[in-house]
Parts: structure tokens; sequence; C-alpha cells
């Protein structure tokens, strides 16, 4: 049965909503709120133990459908959602689909992670790149390796930094990391944390952006970004859901650049011009599908 | 009742006071005072409500009825503001309280200006002061180091730091509780002097004591309370020992002496031990103690007897020399393998060093033996047992309390020294170490811890006891050895000993020089 | 002005009183920041209660959070009763959780009855070495413990990280820093069907009446309230102080330990850097809350747990930010502490005359 | 070993150093006046939440950097006089208490900021202290860069240090706070109110600490976020112990503190491929713990910390 009244979704984070890929998932569902379509609600921040709890209660509550983050709760999540099977989830999960009720999608900006790294690669000077990041998951490596893989596909002498801060949240301790980087000699900082491109504004170098497009905050400083972009996994979950067709199923492709779940900007007054040519050729490549971008979820290292 | 010089003016009046804590009146409808230039003892047992009257007088503690007047600089009589330190100190009242009130992180200096400069001043201004001060130390004769930490001065500085505290105010009352107990004969000797000179100066003066040669000798006028009232208030002169310790516990007391005994055989010896570092070590110190005598060290404190008593007690390490217990070596020294020895240990500091406050007196009298069978079985407390012999030892020693599950830190000091003697003595040990046991007790409870160093030596226990207090060595020592530096001089019988010898060898001045 | 005069122990009746009045003054004060949200207070109120007692789910939940809080409340009381400052039950039950998941992933096979107290063991035996660390550098050099307890907490934490991301990585979790799962045999038991309380609940209640026994009843316990209440005196009396501290240390840490064992083989499975949302630091406030006493320790679990669970809960039925139920348990929690004043205190109001009038 | 060298000659390590030391200054300083009155604050976490989200939220609605700051503090001397009134006139227990302001400090910041601020992606930011870059110091070699392109908070901060020693040793003011954390009695016998002073030092100490907060918000960052603090607070209980409560030390172990975390960056990007970083970052605490054991022996403790006084009790 089709509903025409908007269905009920709650969304569970174990971060706050501005987090940065746990903000597109929220921006695409107030977005699907302001169309009318859906209900939305959520709870940040939750601790991992509380998470099931949390869970069920949505789920005791009527929600048609729950988003969330499965990944550090995977057992119990599928658990609960097998005692609510009228109930849709959607969790991010680096695992499979189960019946029968549990989707799951995961962040695969992997292909304009790559995009940028060309661009990267091509624009250094110093052929020194820094990237500071959160925690070495395999969400984070991902990009980063992927992006890495761009940059040395242009430039094989560039030299990469890593950095781990620990932390989603310590921009002043981002910032100081992305210091030291430029003392190395990077002139270009892969931004996976809010507080980088902060450091390469202020010591007037290029910084990558990642999952969120942050250029107008940093005008002149953000070279390239692989952005993320929730909306075509919630649009397709959500009406499976209003169409009462919701299969357990995994949306991570949705997150692909085909679908437009990934998107690669570039600003071309910074970069070489000939870089940005090659770049947008090879995104046609992947958009085509002539070209894969390999998923490699192993912590990347520092290689000078 | 009041008898007083009449034609002194009036300072301070105390009319009326009543405090009560719960259900224990401290103070009931006292009334008091005191004359230009008067020397007032205040006399009763442990628990009288002596310090609780001067608190009062200070501000620390509000009365519930009653009221204080002092006099102005025009010598009129004015109500002082209750509970108001600030306001008391204003109206010219300087306290030295029974336990130091001193900042040990402070130089002499800073803890006496504390307080008198305003609080915004962006510095303090030290110079002005340490030369008022320099004034009134050579005016009054006490003198010390002002720029020294108060940690570092021995106790006797630290008091005349507390005095210049409040002369430096220009006090015009200055309140003393028990200023003499922590002090040597000659330190009190001097303190003494300075005050009467303080007193001719027109410093109205009140003391609390439970020393009554020294009332006796020092004081124009007696006032006596007991069980929280006043009952008595006499000029000094008429009075005489024997009167004044009856009117504190309204009964006569035995005073204790010793009987001349037969001393055993050594006993226990130190063997030229030395132990610690500093002010406080031990140099080179060799004793012998034989079984059924009272062996006394006198000594000014601060000159090694806390570390004898320590070393004895097994909480120092010796560094060279070594402990001889029946002609065997001790080899390492532990508190609890001291007390298996058969060594029972008063501490000089009861309160810090003798209870568990917080524990109950059922629990504090077993504390050194809780390993024993008798108060446990299978590492499980047997508390019945514990129970039934505390109520026995609360009866043969006489320990007041509310019962033996009260907790401990309630019981005065007297009584809690008894709960030290009981558990210590209970077990019949060999060895007694008695350092300053009756330090601030009132006559009653000294008398009954005499009696029962007494009653150990006549059972055979050899007893070691410290003390600088010389009438109570005299009475009770069979042999006095004395500590100075560190280092002890031989042990000689007392009957060849006087006063004036122990007084000049504490001093420093060897046996030769005396003789 | 104010005087505070010490009364006789507290009736049950006045404790009772006092405790309802504390949790009504907490409930109006927490109705301030409902109100700033939009709240009907009076429903808020419902939805709580409702979220921590109104359901068999909402109770055992509670029930569930408050199992690790009791731990670390006995871990922090039995501590502090001896005056050894642990702040490092996080640390502590961290380690705990790591011993457990290193034991319990298929180091040793065997039945559930050699698994499970295995784990539980390890678990407990890691806590209390991670605390002998700080109590020997306290004993032995006089280094602060408060300090090396809260830095261990720090390295802990790191050094579970490492383990997760290096030799403990679980090869199947698609490069997850997370550990391998217990194996099932070595999980503790849930106490009911489909719902998340599990024999967690049950060690903590027979670790409650244990340290209760050992601090009531036995020479180690004597032992320990005498240094803990005055070393020097303790140590006069031929208590061997330094064995105490130890004693204590491994107790304090291995009850944060099992709290941890709780967490990773009765809750989780397996081990994440993020196990706990602060329940060791929560265990101090807990302990603090209970006087230090045992049992007191459970009540006072119960009612922080209570007050989160049904806050949380409330906050989700009301589309209220959920910072709000951290909010009203620190309210609450300040309140109660407030409160405990009334219980030790009769609280005076004296007038102070100020008049100066001249004697006659 | 030359790479070592090279970063420790670097004035851009020295620089970082004092950058990331300096919240560590406010909070040290603050805790140690808090400590030396006699009051242990383990409110401190949350007070730096709350300065870092008052101090931000301030400027943001338009107070100025310099309005942002007295904010910051006011908030920090809110807490404070809460921990205060709890722990001196009422003598409840100060470890309970101060945890109890963090978690009450913590989620009323991030409540009063969810509230105002219901959706936002990206955090607002606002224009932050920039580095002072005093015209000729500035350009002077190694010592310039170290020393002159801080902020003006930092140099708040260095000033504060002097300022807390110059108080506390030479003024009528600082030796009562020191007194009242050795003796209260010695306080009360000679006219002054131990609870004056006390609830006075720990609500100038928590103004203070929230300064430290302030700093992350408003210089070394320009946003809020949620758990940012991230156990700096905690770090500064320790460092005062390290520093036995002296504002010298206190200022040398921020330092200390800062360089090993400032090493620990840049270590970990020149070894970082042989090594797990959780080393690195464990550093500064292990070295802290190990420092602390060589300076524990000499280790001189207010004595009247943790005890609460009550007047005429015994
Ligand atoms: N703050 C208090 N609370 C409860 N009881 C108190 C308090 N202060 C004093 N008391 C009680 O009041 C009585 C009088 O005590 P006070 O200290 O005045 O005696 P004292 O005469 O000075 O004794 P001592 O010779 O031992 O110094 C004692 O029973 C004591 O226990
Ligand atoms: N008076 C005291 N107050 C507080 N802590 C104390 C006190 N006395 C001892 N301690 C603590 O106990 C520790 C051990 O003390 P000490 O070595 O004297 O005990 P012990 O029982 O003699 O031990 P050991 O078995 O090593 O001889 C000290 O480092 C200190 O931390
Ligand atoms: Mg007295
Ligand atoms: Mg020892």
């Amino acid at each position: 049965a089709v509903a025409a009244d908007p269905i009920k979704v709650a969304a569970i984070y174990t971060v706050p909503v501005e987090q940065q890929w746990v903000s597109r998932i929220d921006k695409a569902l107030n977005a699907a709120q302001d169309r009318g379509e859906i209900t939305y609600t959520f709870s940040e921040n939750v601790a991992n133990t509380d998470y099931e709890r949390v869970m069920r209660e949505y789920a005791e509550q009527g929600m048609d459908l729950i988003v969330g983050e499965a990944f550090a709760v995977e057992r119990a999540a599928r658990k609960v959602a097998a005692e609510y099977p009228d109930t849709a989830f959607l969790m991010g999960s680096s695992f499979g689909p189960a019946q029968p009720n549990f989707s799951v999608f995961d962040n695969w900006v992997h292909e304009p992670s790559y995009l940028s790294g060309m661009i990267a690669g091509a624009t250094t000077k110093s052929n020194v790149i820094g990237m500071v990041g959160g925690y070495a998951i395999p969400e984070v490596n991902r990009l980063m390796n992927a992006f890495m893989e761009g940059a040395t596909s242009v430039n094989p002498d560039v030299k990469f930094l890593v950095t781990f801060i620990n932390s989603w949240y310590d921009p002043p301790k981002a910032k100081e990391s992305a210091f030291a980087m430029i003392d190395k000699g990077a002139d270009i900082l892969y931004a996976e944390r809010f507080g980088v491109s902060d450091a390469a504004k202020e010591k007037g170098i290029l910084a990558i952006g990642n999952v969120i497009d942050t250029a107008g905050d940093y005008p002149g400083t953000i070279l390239s970004s692989a952005l993320w972009h929730m909306e075509p996994t919630i649009d397709k979950a959500v009406g499976a859901v209003k169409g009462g067709s919701f299969e357990p199923a995994d949306y991570g492709p949705f997150s692909f650049m085909g679908p437009g779940g990934g998107s690669f900007v570039v600003d071309e007054s910074l970069a070489p011009a000939d870089a940005v040519k090659a770049a947008k050729d090879k995104e046609q490549e992947i958009m085509d599908g002539l070209f894969r971008v390999n998923v490699n979820d192993t912590e990347p290292k520092s290689t000078m | 009742m009041t008898v007083r010089s009449q034609e002194a003016p009036l300072v301070l009046k105390l009319e009326g006071i009543t405090k009560r804590f719960g259900g224990l009146t401290a103070n009931g409808d006292v009334s008091l005072d005191l004359g230009k230039g008067e020397i007032l003892a205040l006399l009763g047992e442990n628990g009288a409500g002596k310090t609780t009257l001067m608190n009062i007088l200070f501000g620390h503690y509000v009365a519930d009825e009653g009221r204080v007047l002092v006099a102005d600089p025009s010598g009129e009589l004015d109500a002082l503001e209750p509970g108001s330190p600030s306001a008391a100190l204003e109206a010219g009242i300087g306290m030295v309280h029974q336990h130091f009130t001193l900042a040990e992180n402070l130089s002499a200096l800073d803890n006496i200006l504390l307080g008198t400069e305003p609080l915004a001043a962006l510095k303090s201004s030290r110079a002005p002061a340490r030369k008022k001060l320099d004034d009134l130390m050579a005016r009054s004769g006490l003198s010390v180091n002002l720029d020294t930490r108060i940690s570092q001065l021995s106790v006797g500085e630290k008091q005349r730091v507390e005095i210049l505290k409040a002369l430096y105010r220009d006090a015009r009352v200055l309140v003393l509780d028990e200023p003499t107990a922590v002090l040597t004969p000659q330190e009190s000797e001097t303190l003494f002097s300075v005050l009467k000179k303080l007193a001719g100066e027109g410093l109205g003066i009140i003391f609390i004591s439970h020393k009554l040669a020294e009332v006796l000798a020092s004081s124009n006028r007696v006032a006596v309370l007991r069980g929280g009232r006043k009952v008595a208030d006499l000029q000094t002169s008429g009075c005489d020992r024997r009167q004044l310790a009856e009117l504190m516990v309204g009964h006569e007391i035995a005073e204790t002496a010793r009987e001349p005994g037969e001393p055993g055989a050594v006993l226990f010896s130190l063997k030229n031990v030395s132990a610690g570092g500093g002010r406080d070590a031990l140099r080179d110190v060799s004793l012998d103690l034989k079984a059924g005598e009272i062996l006394g060290i006198a000594g000014v404190s601060g000159n090694g007897q806390t570390m004898l008593a320590r070393v004895i007690s097994g909480l120092e390490p010796v560094r060279s020399g070594e402990l001889l217990l029946e002609g065997e070596g001790l080899g390492s020294l532990h508190a609890r393998s001291m007390i298996d020895l058969g060594f029972a240990r008063i501490p000089e500091d009861r309160h810090h060093d003798g209870i568990v406050g917080a524990m109950t007196v059922s629990e504090n009298l077993a504390i050194e033996s809780i390993r024993k069978p008798e108060n446990q079985r299978f590492g499980l407390l047997r508390f019945a047992a514990m129970r039934t012999r505390a109520k026995e030892m609360i009866k043969a020693y006489d320990i007041r309390c509310q019962g033996e599950d009260s907790p401990a830190r309630l019981l005065s000091g007297g009584n809690i020294q008894k709960i030290v003697l009981a558990r210590t003595l209970e077990t019949e040990p060999r060895v007694v170490l008695a350092a300053q046991p009756s330090r601030g007790l009132d006559v009653g409870a000294t008398s009954d811890v005499h009696r029962r160093l007494l009653e150990a030596r006549a059972r055979g226990a050899g007893v070691i006891l410290i003390s600088e207090d010389l009438d109570e060595l005299m009475r009770l020592s069979d042999r006095i050895a004395v500590i100075h530096r560190g280092e002890l001089s031989n042990a000689e019988p007392t009957e060849t000993l006087d006063r004036g010898t122990l007084g000049l060898r504490m001093a420093g001045h060897g046996a030769e020089d005396a003789a | 002005m104010i005087r505070f005069e010490p009364r006789e122990p507290a009736s049950l009746g006045r404790m009772i009183a006092v405790s309802v009045a504390a949790a009504v003054v907490a409930l109006i004060l927490a109705s301030v920041p409902m109100l700033f949200a939009g709240l009907n207070v009076f429903e808020a109120y419902g939805l709580m209660v409702k979220g921590a007692f109104g359901s068999v789910f909402a109770f055992t939940e509670m029930l569930t959070r408050a199992t690790p809080l009791i731990l670390t409340g006995l871990a922090a009381a039995v501590a502090f009763r001896a005056k050894l400052w642990n702040i490092g039950a996080e640390g502590q039950l961290y380690a705990g959780a790591l011993a457990a998941v290193a034991v319990g992933t298929g180091m040793v096979s065997g039945p559930s009855y050699v698994l499970i107290p295995l784990v539980v063991l390890a678990g407990a035996l890691a806590g209390g070495l991670v605390m002998l660390g700080p109590t020997l550098l306290k004993t032995r050099l006089g280094v602060d413990e408060v300090v090396t307890t809260l830095l261990l907490n720090f390295v802990i934490l790191l050094f579970v990280q490492m383990m997760l991301e290096g030799p403990m990585k679980d090869p199947m979790g698609m490069g997850w820093p997370q550990s391998e799962p217990i194996l099932d045999g070595a999980a503790l038991p849930k106490l009911m069907n489909r719902m998340r309380i599990h024999w967690g609940l049950v060690i903590a209640l027979v670790s409650t009446l244990g340290v209760y026994f050992l601090l009531k009843r036995t020479v180690w316990g004597f032992e320990i309230r005498a240094v803990g209440e005055n070393a020097a005196a303790a140590k006069h009396a031929g208590i061997p102080v330094t064995a105490t501290f130890v004693r204590v240390g491994l107790l304090s840490g291995a009850l944060a330990g099992l709290a941890g064992v709780g967490e990773v083989a009765g809750l989780k499975g397996y081990l994440t850097a993020d196990l706990s949302p602060g329940f060791g630091y929560s265990g101090i406030v807990v302990a603090m809350l209970a006087g230090l006493s045992p049992i007191g320790v459970v009540f006072a679990a119960l009612f922080i747990a209570s007050i989160f669970v049904g806050a949380d809960s409330m906050s989700r039925a009301t589309g209220v930010s959920n910072y709000l139920a951290d909010l009203i348990v620190a309210m609450a929690l300040l309140c109660v502490l407030v409160s405990g004043l009334f219980l030790r205190f009769r609280v005076r109001f004296i007038g102070v005359p100020r008049s100066r009038e001249a004697a006659e | 070993m030359s790479e070592i060298l090279d970063i420790l000659l670097s004035a851009n390590f020295w620089a970082a150093s004092l950058r990331i030391a300096t919240p560590l200054i406010f909070g040290v300083i603050g805790a140690l006046i808090c400590e030396r009155a006699g009051v242990l604050n383990l409110g401190i976490e949350g007070i730096f939440t709350a300065g870092a989200m008052a101090g931000w939220m301030a400027v943001w609605l338009g107070a100025g950097l310099w309005g942002g700051v007295l904010v910051a503090a006011l908030a920090g001397g809110f807490f404070g006089l809460i921990h205060a009134i709890l722990t001196v006139p009422l003598g409840l227990s100060q470890h309970v208490s101060g945890i109890g302001v963090t978690l009450f400090a913590t989620s009323l910041s991030y409540f009063t900021y969810r509230t105002a601020l219901p959706d936002v992606s990206s955090p607002p930011r606002i224009e932050a202290f920039k580095p002072l870059d005093i015209p000729v110091l500035s350009d002077l070699p190694f010592i310039g860069p170290a020393l002159f392109q801080q902020t003006s908070l930092t140099f708040l901060a260095l000033a504060l240090v002097l300022a807390t020693a110059y108080v506390l040793y030479r003024t009528p003011l600082g030796l009562a706070i020191q007194a009242v954390g050795d003796n209260p009695s010695a306080v009360e016998s000679q006219g002054l109110s131990v609870y004056g002073l006390r609830i006075g030092a720990v609500v100038a100490g928590s103004s203070i600490m929230a300064l430290g907060g302030a700093f992350l918000t408003m210089s070394a960052f320009d946003a809020f976020f949620f758990g940012m603090v991230n156990g700096r607070g905690w770090i500064c209980i320790a460092l005062t112990v390290f520093a036995s409560w002296r504002p010298g030390k206190a200022l040398l172990g921020a330092l200390l503190f800062g360089a090993f975390d400032a090493f620990q960056v840049r270590l970990q990007t020149e070894v970082g491929s042989f090594i797990p970083g959780q080393v690195f970052l464990m550093m500064p605490y292990l070295l802290s713990i190990a420092a602390l054991v060589v300076v524990a022996r000499r280790a001189d403790y207010p004595r009247a910390l943790l005890v609460p006084y009550f007047r005429g009790q015994r």
C-alpha cells in the first residue's frame, strides 16, 4: 500500500550531528522532511551501550524507518531489527544486508577521493601531501588510500604524511597536526577532520575537502573536494518504505558517483588546467563504468 | 563569689555564658571577669569546658546564652559581637589556642601579618612590620627568627609566634589555652616570666593549665570549672595544690609515687643505635633496661626523643647499632614484630598515632591484637568476643565513653589515653615504652596513667618513660638518663639526682660540669 | 547565619523523606531546561518514569545500565575507604574487558563452566594489575595516585585501541578496530529472554555482598578501615599499611575490571574502544553518593541509571535534544549530594544579635 | 636521531608547544589557585567546556572577542561558585561535587548549544583572535616565530602566571590563600573568613580555567564542537601536582606537556609507519607520569586540601 501521509523516520547517531558524515545523513533526511515525505527525529551522541535500547525505543514508537550506524554494534543492531519486522532499518555497516528488514549503506566516496588525489598530485610543488585523520577506521582509510592512489597515478614522486589525532572532534589538535605537516614541507593537506583546512588557510597553502563542501568557508584554500551525498540512498529507502516495497539490500552503491551519491569538485582557479582535464576525463570513465577505483581499507602510513 | 583586687579596672567580663552541644552542657551560666594587668588561671578536668569558654570569648563558638563584654581603649565595657573572631581581635583579644593555629607553609612573619593588612593591598608591607616586631621581641623577650617557615620551628618557637601574633595586634587581653602542655620546664619558666612582664605593662592574661605548680607560682587569681560550671574563683595567694585538685575533680586525689623495688636482670638494651637524620636524629645511643624498673628519659623536646620512641616502637629502621631483648638481637624492626615480642608502646601523640578516631572504642581496643585468635577466626572478626573484652577493659580502666560502640574520636584526651593503656598493658607486656604519657591530661587522668605504669613495674615489666615533666620523672623513675642532641647520657639512680642537675644536663651541660 | 550541627544517624523514615525531597527538588530544577525546550513538564515527568520503570523492557534496561555502575562504584568505594584515591576505574574497566576478550575469543576452549570463570577471573586480574602500578608507586615512591590513575585512563584506552587495530583486531571485522566476538560458551548468559539484562548483574550484586562482608566482618576489612581513617595510627598498631594498600588496590582494580567483563562478555560480545560512556568516572559519583557504603552503592547506581534511562527515553519520546538526559542526571546528582547534608546535620538558622550596647 | 634534533631546533615546534600549552596554562593556574586554597576542583573538564561554549557563543552573538573572554570567565565563575558553595560552607565531597559540576557544566553547555542551534551541519564560525605579529619582535630569528606570533590570549595566559605568582607570594591576599589551604584555623584565628577566601579562590580559579576553554574556541579554533575539550581539563589536574602547586613550575609543566604533544605529532609523521600511532599519543601521558615519579618526593601538598572546614567542630 502506498502511504500518503509522511512516514516516520528516526535516526540514531553515535556522534553529534555536526560530525561530517553524519551531517550528510541528517541533511538528506531534513530535505525529505521538508518535502513532506517524512517526519524526522534523531538521537545523537548515543553511547554504544545505549544503542540497542535506543533502537528498540524507536521501534516501539512505531517508526517506519530507522536509520543509523551499526558499525560498532553490528550484532545487537541485527538482532533488534529481526525482532521488529514491521520496521525498516537502514544502517551504516561494513557487512551485508539481512532478512527481513535490514538494509545497509556505507560512505563510498573513494571515487571522488581518487579524483581529488589526481588534482592534488598534479598541483603539489613540494611533492609532499599531509593527511590528518580522526581514527584509522575503514571508512577513513578507504578514502585516504584512494586519494593517495589518485595522487601517485599522476605524480609518482609525491610523498605522504599521515597522522591520526584519535578524536572525531578536536579541531585545535587537528590544526596542530596540520601545522606540523606544513613544517615538514607539505603544501597540500587532506582535510579529513575539522581544523585542517584552517591550518592550510592560515599558512596560505591548499587543502582537499572531504565529504562536505567547505569551499565557502575557506575561499581560495579548498583545491578540490570529494563530496558524499546521502540523498540518493535516503530517497530510495524512503520511497521503498512508502511504497511498501522495502527489501533488505545493500544501498552502498547509491553512494557511488554513478547514482549521484558521490561527487567531485575542483577549484579550477587553483589547479593546473591539464590536471583538471585529466580528472574530469577520469570522472567520465568512472561514470561510464570504464574505471574502477580500488577499495583498500588498510591503515595508510606515511611514505617519507 | 568573685574575689578581685578592686583597684584594677576591668578589661573583660563574661556574663552568664551557657553553651550546649546537643545534650551536653559544656558551659553552664559561667561568669568571669579579668582586670587590667591581672593573670587569671583557668583550671578544670579534661572536658570541663575551659576551651569552649575561651572559644566563645574569641568568637569561634556562639554562646547559647550570655554575653561577653570587653573594655575599649578608654576603659569602657562594650558588648562583643558574638561569633566573630575578627570582632574579638579588633576589640583587643588575642588567643593562643590549645592546638597551634599557624600556617606551616608560611614564615613566622607572614603568619603574624596574616589578617592585619587589607586583603586588597597590592603588596604585603613586611618591612615596617618587621621593625615593629623587632621592638616587640626586644621588649617582651620573645625572640624567634621571623623568616623561618613555621614547619622548621620547634614547639616552643611556634608558641612564641602565637603570642607575638596577639601582641602585634596590640592585644589588651591575652588568652593562652594550655600553653605549657608541650613546653619544657625551662621554656615554661621563660614563658611565665614573659607573661608577668606583659601583665606588668597592663595586659590582662587568662591561661589554662593542668599543672598546679605553675598555676600557684604564676597567677594572681584562679577560676575552677567543673562539669561546665564555675565552682571557684579565688585569689591564688590563699590556695594550695590539694585544695585546687579537689575543687577540680570534686574529691581527693591519691598522689602516686614509686615504692622502692628490686630491679631484675637486664631485659632490653640499645647498643650504639643511630637512626634518623636532621634535628631529631639519634646518635650512638645505648641503654639498658632492667626488669621491674622505670627508666626515665629526660630532655628538651626535639632532642631525639621522638626518634627514640619511633625506633623502639618498630616504626623507624636503625642506621647502625642494634636492639637486644634478653640478649638476643631483634633484627629488622616492625611495629607488628615489636608488639608480638611483648612491647607496649604508648605514643606521644595519642590522637595522631594512638587511635583511629572514626572506629569504635571496641575496635580501637582490639587493633593491636586484631590478628590474634581471640579477635579473629579464619580471617573473620569475632565481634562478640571483641565487645566482651572491650566491656571488661572499659570497666577495668574506667574509660568514660557512651559505650564500646561509640567512635573513639568523641572521647576526651584522658580517656583516649586510657584506651591506649588498656590495649597495650592488658597483654602484660615485658617492655613498656611510654612517650609523654600524661601530656595534656588533667590531674585525675595523670594519676591513673602513673598508677598503671607503676603496676607494670611491679609486675616485673621494664618501663621506659620519656617525659619533659621533671616532677613526673623524679616521682616515677628508678633511674634517669638525659637525652640531648640525640645523645643519651648514662642512666643514674634518681636518688642521686636533683632537678637542678637534670635541668643543666637537659640544656647540654655534661655531668662533669654539673658537679 | 546558618549552622550545621552533627546529628545522630538518621532514621529510615528521615532518609526516605530526605531522598524524596531531593528527588522533588531535582525534578523542579530539571523543569527549567524542559520549559526552555518547550516541553509540557508533567507529561515529560510521566515519560521519564515510564522510560525507566514503565515496562519489563524499560526496567531491565535500567538494571543493565546500573550493572557496570555498581561495580565501578564498588571499586571506588573500597579504594576510597582506605583513602586510596583510585580515579582510574575507567582504565581498569577497559583492561578487564581487554583481558576478557583475550581469553574469551578462543585462546582457550572448553565448556562454559570453565570458560566463563576464566573470562571473569582474567578481567578481574587485569583490572587489579592495572591498579597495582599506581598503588606501588604511591607506597614505594610517594607518587600521588589521583594523578597516576587519571593519566593511566588515557594510556589504557590508547593501548586498547592499539590492540584493536593490531594483534587483537577481528579479521572478520571488515577492517574495523574491534575484537573478535567472545565465544558463545564464554559469554555471560542473559538473565531474561529477549532482554539485555545479563549475569553481570548477579556478579555485581554478589560482589556487593562480598565487599560488604569484607569490610564489615573480616580482618582485612578492619585493616582497610583503619588505614583509611588513620594510617599513622594503624601503622603504629602494627597493621601492614603497604600490604593493605596493595590489597585494596588489587581489589578495587579487579572490581572495575569486572565491570568491563560484564560489558563485553555480558552485553556487547566484542570489544570496541567506545565500550564505556564514562562508567569509571560515574562510579566515583556512585560511591560517594552511597557514602562509600557497599550496599548504598547498589541504590546509588540504580538511582543514576534510572534517571539517565528515564530522561533519555523521555527526550526521545518528546523529540528534545537527548543532551537533556545528561543535564537532568547532573542536576539530580547535585541535589542528592546536597540532601545528604540534611541526613548528617541538623541545620539551624541562628539570628546574630548585632547591638553593641554599653555595659551598665 | 638527526630528525629529532631538527624538530627540537625548529622555531615552529616551539611555537606549537606554546600554543598547545596555552589552554593548559589557564587550566593549571586555575586549578592551582583552587587547590592552594584547599579545594580540589574536578569540575575543570566541564568548566573548560562551559568556557569554550559560552565564550564562543557570546562572540557569535556579537559580543566581540574580549566580550567573549569576559563571558567565558563569568561562566567559569558561575560553575566555580556552585562547586565552592557545595564544598566550602556545605563541606560536601570535593570529588563528587567536582565530577557533578563537570557533568552539569558539560551537559548544560551541550544542551544550550543544541537548543540554540538545533540544526547545523557545519558549526558556525566566528572571527577568532589572530596572531599578534608584533612588528619587529615577530621577525627576530627563532624567538620571533616561537614567541611573538601567538595570539593575545597566549600572552594573557603568560601574564596570569606572573600575576598569580606575584599575588600568591607578595600580597596579603596571596598569603591568606596559602594559609587557608594549609591550616584554615590559622586564617580564622586571625579574623579572616575561611569561607570567603576559599569561595573567592575557587570562583577566581574557575574563571581562569574557563579561559582555557575559551582559548580553544576563540584562538586555537573558531567554532565550538561537542567533546572538543577532550580531556585537557584532567591533564591540568595532573599538571598541578607535577607543579607542586607553584605557578612557575605550572608554566613549565604545561610547556613540557605542550612540547611532548607537539613532538609527538611531528614524530608520528617521521616514524609512523613502523610504530602504531597510539604509542605516540600515549607519550605525553607516560612522560607526565615519569616526571611525576621524579618530583614526587618533593611534592608539598597544601595540607588542608580536600579537608572541609567547619567552624567550631572537632
Ligand atoms: N564542637 C563540639 N561538639 C561537640 N562537643 C564538644 C565540642 N567542643 C567541645 N565539646 C565537648 O564539650 C566539653 C568541653 O570541652 P572543652 O574542650 O571545652 O574541654 P576542656 O576543658 O578544654 O578540656 P581539656 O582539658 O581536655 O582541653 C567536652 O565534653 C567536649 O567533648
Ligand atoms: N600517616 C600516613 N598518612 C597517609 N599515608 C600513609 C601514612 N603512613 C603511611 N602511609 C602510606 O603508606 C605507605 C607505606 O607506608 P610504610 O612503608 O610505612 O608501611 P608499612 O606497613 O611499614 O609497610 P612495609 O610493609 O613496607 O614496611 C606510605 O608510602 C604512604 O603512602
Ligand atoms: Mg581544652
Ligand atoms: Mg615500612
